[in-house]
């Protein structure tokens, strides 16, 4: 009988003590699909995302995982300055041009990769252009792809692509047949349904989304009465996008079982939570990285994990979505 | 209720200042000077991204005047970007975000001020900031001897400082003969310094810091990269694990020698390796 | 030859002096295609827009021109709260859910109006309701109708038309031919091309087209892990939306000749500036009004004509779309 | 750089409080108090928007709280949104928006305030601000003995002052009998005052109004009309030419008199007009 009863009353203290533990400690790792990461906060592609030795500096700040600049076949120069300049509130116009040095320097370069959790980000007009990209990158430790279906601001591709719902199902499907690595579809508000967009990509067998890229947007300087931008037109990143992006990951939750990477406006933890609870299973910074630096992740990720403590969220899963209950 | 605070400038929207007055520094530079009390605070190597309505927008030192609530960008024309702005005419407008960038660290004593070409502008500020204590000596290097710059408003600056400002030309028709390199092995040779900063074409900053860190002195330097927003996001100036835009544009000296892109390569518009002997 | 040269003085004083007057003064009244208004600063539909009594007010207040609600066949009490809030940065979300009293009580209020210079707003899914209330207004002074074919979170109304180009192009021209009061559209970014809607009413005979509605858009509490609109989805409005909405005037009035009234974000007169120099005609004014009371609209003429003086326009028609020329 | 300010609180957003207190105040009306110092330094006559999360918003005056930092308020169930907040449990969170409107201009010497129903609530806080010169007579209007709400606590708020406080039932189980407007009317018979402020049903403020103007008395009331943002931009609010919630809520007799739509009509949520006197 004193045994039992010391059997159970380790056991009961066990338990408690794990309770607590998990009060103390919620686990902020995450699965995105079938990719996993130590803690959501993804670096967005375009933002500093140049070379193995920036990606390693911010996956040391505590990034979950980086992104890189949107790859193409080619090297690009981008476009003529301005290039990126703040609208105030937080809010920024960039019309860089997916300026890249081409996936051959590209994947030279990968080829160094040891540690560091990454998504390469393509960009291309037919799917073609995908698979070579991906046959070239084959050799290179790599997290996942993420497909631009959704640069607001360059000919022929990102949204250009993104709107042919058609187009982005071959894509999807032959890169999917072409490599085991997962693959992200990054999708954003062009001229048709981005739903629809969202829909080929997942019977293409896509494995995430990641919702949304910048908003086509410009700004006239009127002492000059000309366009600021050098391209003239060019996407709206930052905070006032915000409600936007959470709106479009919550639409995308409660339409499809699809895993999404929440993107657009994030500034601190408490909108990282924001888009968690409408349906996200992870979140890319972006221009924020302007105002915060490279502490940004690090940031969130305490904020978060203070977030779940006190809200009782054992890890990132029992959040996702959540706000859909009501 | 969170204020839109939108009356206040916004730093990082380019803000259009009209051009003043020029001064032809040479017969391939010109000084822009314009009337904007932010500017015409900024500290000694922090930079601009200028822009020239409907052409680009390009990195510059911020340059000082004269006059009180005025700066100036001294524009060498180049390539098609900084010969628009070369060309542009009194009254016309440019836009101008920033300041960007940290600044030298100016330490107490006899200071080493190199520099070549427009990579002056920033050492000029410098003098600015220059305390009657200071031991200055200047040296200004140029190809020929009308690309020599800032000689005049050098030594107005240094009126009363103990100073000495050395001009050196590669084809010595002014000043000395041969490379600024040369002329800092030299003053080495003779002296010490308690601190050396240097601003111009990246070999000859490579070859000013080793050269002052073998005699322990200390140095900074103030670093060029293609930059396509000078704030951070874009990582066109990224060298090695540094964004020069945001983690400088002013290093150590000690830092840059372990960092083995300086002086050896740097990154093209497209973000491509591209190697500096190569060039020069 | 004395007299001659008298005259001739007399004549260069007179150029001079005009000269000068327009230069003290510039012209401020705009034609919006066949609309002509005393000044370009139009109150946005839904934003007080409930009765005679605001209409003379904000009139009074220095308006060229007031957008009532939108009026639908049957009043309706829109939904639940909350219905508005900020969402920082002078951005706001509201889903008021098209709140009206209907087309009878409001076409019996508005045939009081003597001298205000009203446009009426009109909200249905087809064309007989829009053809039935344009009949219900037909003996009172309207200077203009504006079909809501875009707000963004109202079903089969607003968007859910606007996104249907045929449907718009029945309705404008069947409107057109019942009454020869103007018509403008009035556009937002839905899930299909906006241009192609803009192409259907332009085809239809469209007067003018205005531009932008709200952008769809929410907001979840992270305490209440709920959303906050009451309709959960809204649309965005204010200072957020301006970049967007510049980018849509630049963009139709690139491609269509038609007048534009800019609308999205305008905070203050160089705001109102920056749309004219996009292409718009005209500027409407929404939720700033919450900031800048009433006073906004003689704010923004007053900035407008100093700003046209110090530039030398004489008048709005030199100013619309001039960014365009570079 | 214009800098974000959202860390401050917006106070146009909803803002969760929870639920500290629960005062059951009659059968059918509760109050709900809550710590925000924000809340509880509005003014008399303000008030708030109240999110019950998931439920519906309700403007809502603002109530005192005898404790420091906290704030409060008391409602009436009446439709479901009223009868959801009612019913919101100690611990539960609601949402607050503001505060907004004006509030009453407060005169000094000797104050009549005559408040109905949940009406009382700007007024209780008005007996905040009052200084111990002021001599303060306060009419609690009820239907019934057991709907007189805040005669204690109005008692111990004027503690230090002179001051009557009068109870009147309709069914005369409680207090006087008869309507609060036959107290003021007596009141006025017999004596004068420097200003009154009134708050309850309009038609009682519409007559309590007249009376006061006819004896040349200040008098101001707190209106009350279908409230859907709070802050002047959805015009539901709307009396003629008035917003209420921003050119009001409280407004001057005089002015009020002239406005022919007080006392006798009011939007419904549609913005279509209705008459008080069909519901009275
Ligand atoms: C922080 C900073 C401060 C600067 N200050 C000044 C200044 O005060 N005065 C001034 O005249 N110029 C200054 N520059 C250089 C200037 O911004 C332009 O790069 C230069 O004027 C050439 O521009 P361009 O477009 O006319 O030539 P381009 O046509 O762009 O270039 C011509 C060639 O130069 C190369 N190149 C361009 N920029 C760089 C670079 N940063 N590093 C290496 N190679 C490059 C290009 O790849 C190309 O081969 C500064 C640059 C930086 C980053
Ligand atoms: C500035 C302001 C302050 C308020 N302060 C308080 C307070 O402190 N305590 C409190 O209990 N209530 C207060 N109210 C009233 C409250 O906001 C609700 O209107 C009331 O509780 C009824 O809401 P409901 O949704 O439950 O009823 P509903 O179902 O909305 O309404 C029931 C009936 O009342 C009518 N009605 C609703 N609101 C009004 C109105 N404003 N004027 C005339 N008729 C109306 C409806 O048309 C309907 O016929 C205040 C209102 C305003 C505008
Ligand atoms: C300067 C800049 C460059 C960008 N480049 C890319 C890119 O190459 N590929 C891409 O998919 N998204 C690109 N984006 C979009 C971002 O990845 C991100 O989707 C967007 O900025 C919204 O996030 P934010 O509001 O946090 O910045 C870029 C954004 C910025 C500001
Ligand atoms: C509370 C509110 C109600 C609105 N109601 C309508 C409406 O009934 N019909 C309509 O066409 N637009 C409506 N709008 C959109 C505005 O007319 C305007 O297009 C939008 O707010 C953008 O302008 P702003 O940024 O200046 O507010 C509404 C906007 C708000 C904020
Ligand atoms: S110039 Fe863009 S990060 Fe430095
Ligand atoms: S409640 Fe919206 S304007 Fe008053």
């Amino acid at each position: 009988m004193i045994n039992v009863n010391l059997i159970k009353n380790i056991r009961l203290l066990i338990i408690f003590m794990n309770c607590f533990i998990s009060k103390m400690k919620p686990d902020i790792s995450t699965h995105i699909g079938p990719i996993f990461i130590d803690n959501p906060t993804i670096l967005a592609s375009g933002i500093l995302g140049i070379s193995i030795n920036i990606f390693n500096r911010i996956y040391s700040s505590g990034a979950g995982a980086v992104v890189t600049k949107s790859i193409s076949m080619l090297p690009s120069s981008g476009y003529d300055g301005p290039s990126l300049f703040s609208v105030g509130g937080d809010g920024w116009l960039n019309a860089i041009g997916l300026s890249n040095p081409g996936i051959d320097n590209f994947s030279k370069m990968l080829r160094q990769n040891k540690k560091i959790p990454i998504i390469v980000s393509l960009v291309g007009s037919t799917d073609i252009d995908f698979i070579t990209m991906v046959k070239k990158l084959q050799n290179s430790k790599i997290l996942a792809y993420e497909l631009n279906l959704s640069c607001p601001h360059v000919d022929k591709v990102g949204l250009d692509v993104g709107d042919d719902p058609e187009l982005v199902y071959n894509i999807v499907k032959k890169i999917k047949s072409a490599t085991q690595t997962p693959i992200i579809a990054k999708v954003g508000l062009g001229s048709t349904n981005y739903l629809d967009t969202i829909h080929a990509a997942c019977d293409g067998g896509v494995d995430a989304i990641t919702a949304i890229n910048t908003l086509r947007a410009m700004a006239i300087d009127i002492d000059a009465m000309k366009p600021i931008l050098g391209n003239k037109i060019g996407g709206l990143s930052g905070r006032p996008i915000k409600t936007i992006a959470i709106r479009c990951v919550y639409e995308i939750s409660s339409k499809y079982n699809i895993p999404i990477i929440g993107c657009g406006g994030i500034f601190d933890w408490s909108d990282a939570v924001e888009f968690i609870l409408a349906g996200a299973s992870a979140v890319q910074i972006g221009s924020v990285i302007n105002n915060k630096w490279m502490q940004i992740f690090s940031d969130i990720n305490q904020g978060l994990t203070n977030y779940m403590s006190q809200k009782n969220f054992a890890n990132i899963g029992e959040m996702v979505g959540i706000s859909k209950k009501f | 209720m969170v204020k839109w605070l939108g009356s206040l400038r916004n730093f990082n929207k380019p803000y259009l200042c009209k051009i003043e007055k020029i001064i032809d520094e040479t017969p391939t530079v010109r000084t822009l000077i314009f009337s904007d009390s932010i500017m015409s605070n900024s500290r000694p190597g922090q930079f601009a991204m200028v822009w020239i309505p409907g052409i680009n927008e390009l990195p510059m030192s911020i340059m000082i005047s004269t006059k009180k609530n005025q700066a100036a960008f001294t524009v060498r024309k180049h390539g098609v970007n900084s010969t628009a702005l070369y060309n542009m005419k009194l009254g016309q407008y440019i836009g101008v975000r920033g300041p960007y960038g940290n600044n030298f660290n100016i330490k107490p004593g006899k200071l080493l001020l190199v520099g070549g070409g427009t990579g002056l502008v920033p050492l000029i500020r410098l003098l600015k900031f220059i305390k009657t204590s200071h031991n200055i000596t200047l040296i200004i290097g140029a190809k020929t001897k009308n690309e020599v710059i800032f000689e005049d408003l050098a030594n107005s600056l240094l009126q009363h400082n103990q100073h000495s400002i050395i001009t050196t030309t590669m084809d010595g028709t002014y000043g000395c003969k041969g490379l600024v390199t040369h002329i800092v092995a030299d003053l080495l040779h003779e002296t010490t310094f308690d601190a050396i900063y240097t601003c111009g074409p990246e070999l000859m900053m490579f070859n000013v810091i080793k050269m002052a860190l073998s005699k322990q002195i200390f140095v900074q330097a103030s670093i060029e990269r293609i930059m396509k927003c000078g704030i951070g996001i874009c990582g066109s100036c990224s060298m090695n694990e540094n964004i020069v835009c945001k983690d400088g544009t002013v290093f150590d000296g000690s830092y840059l020698l372990e960092n083995n892109e300086f002086g050896y390569m740097y990154r093209n518009k497209s973000g491509s390796i591209e190697n500096y002997t190569s060039k020069v």
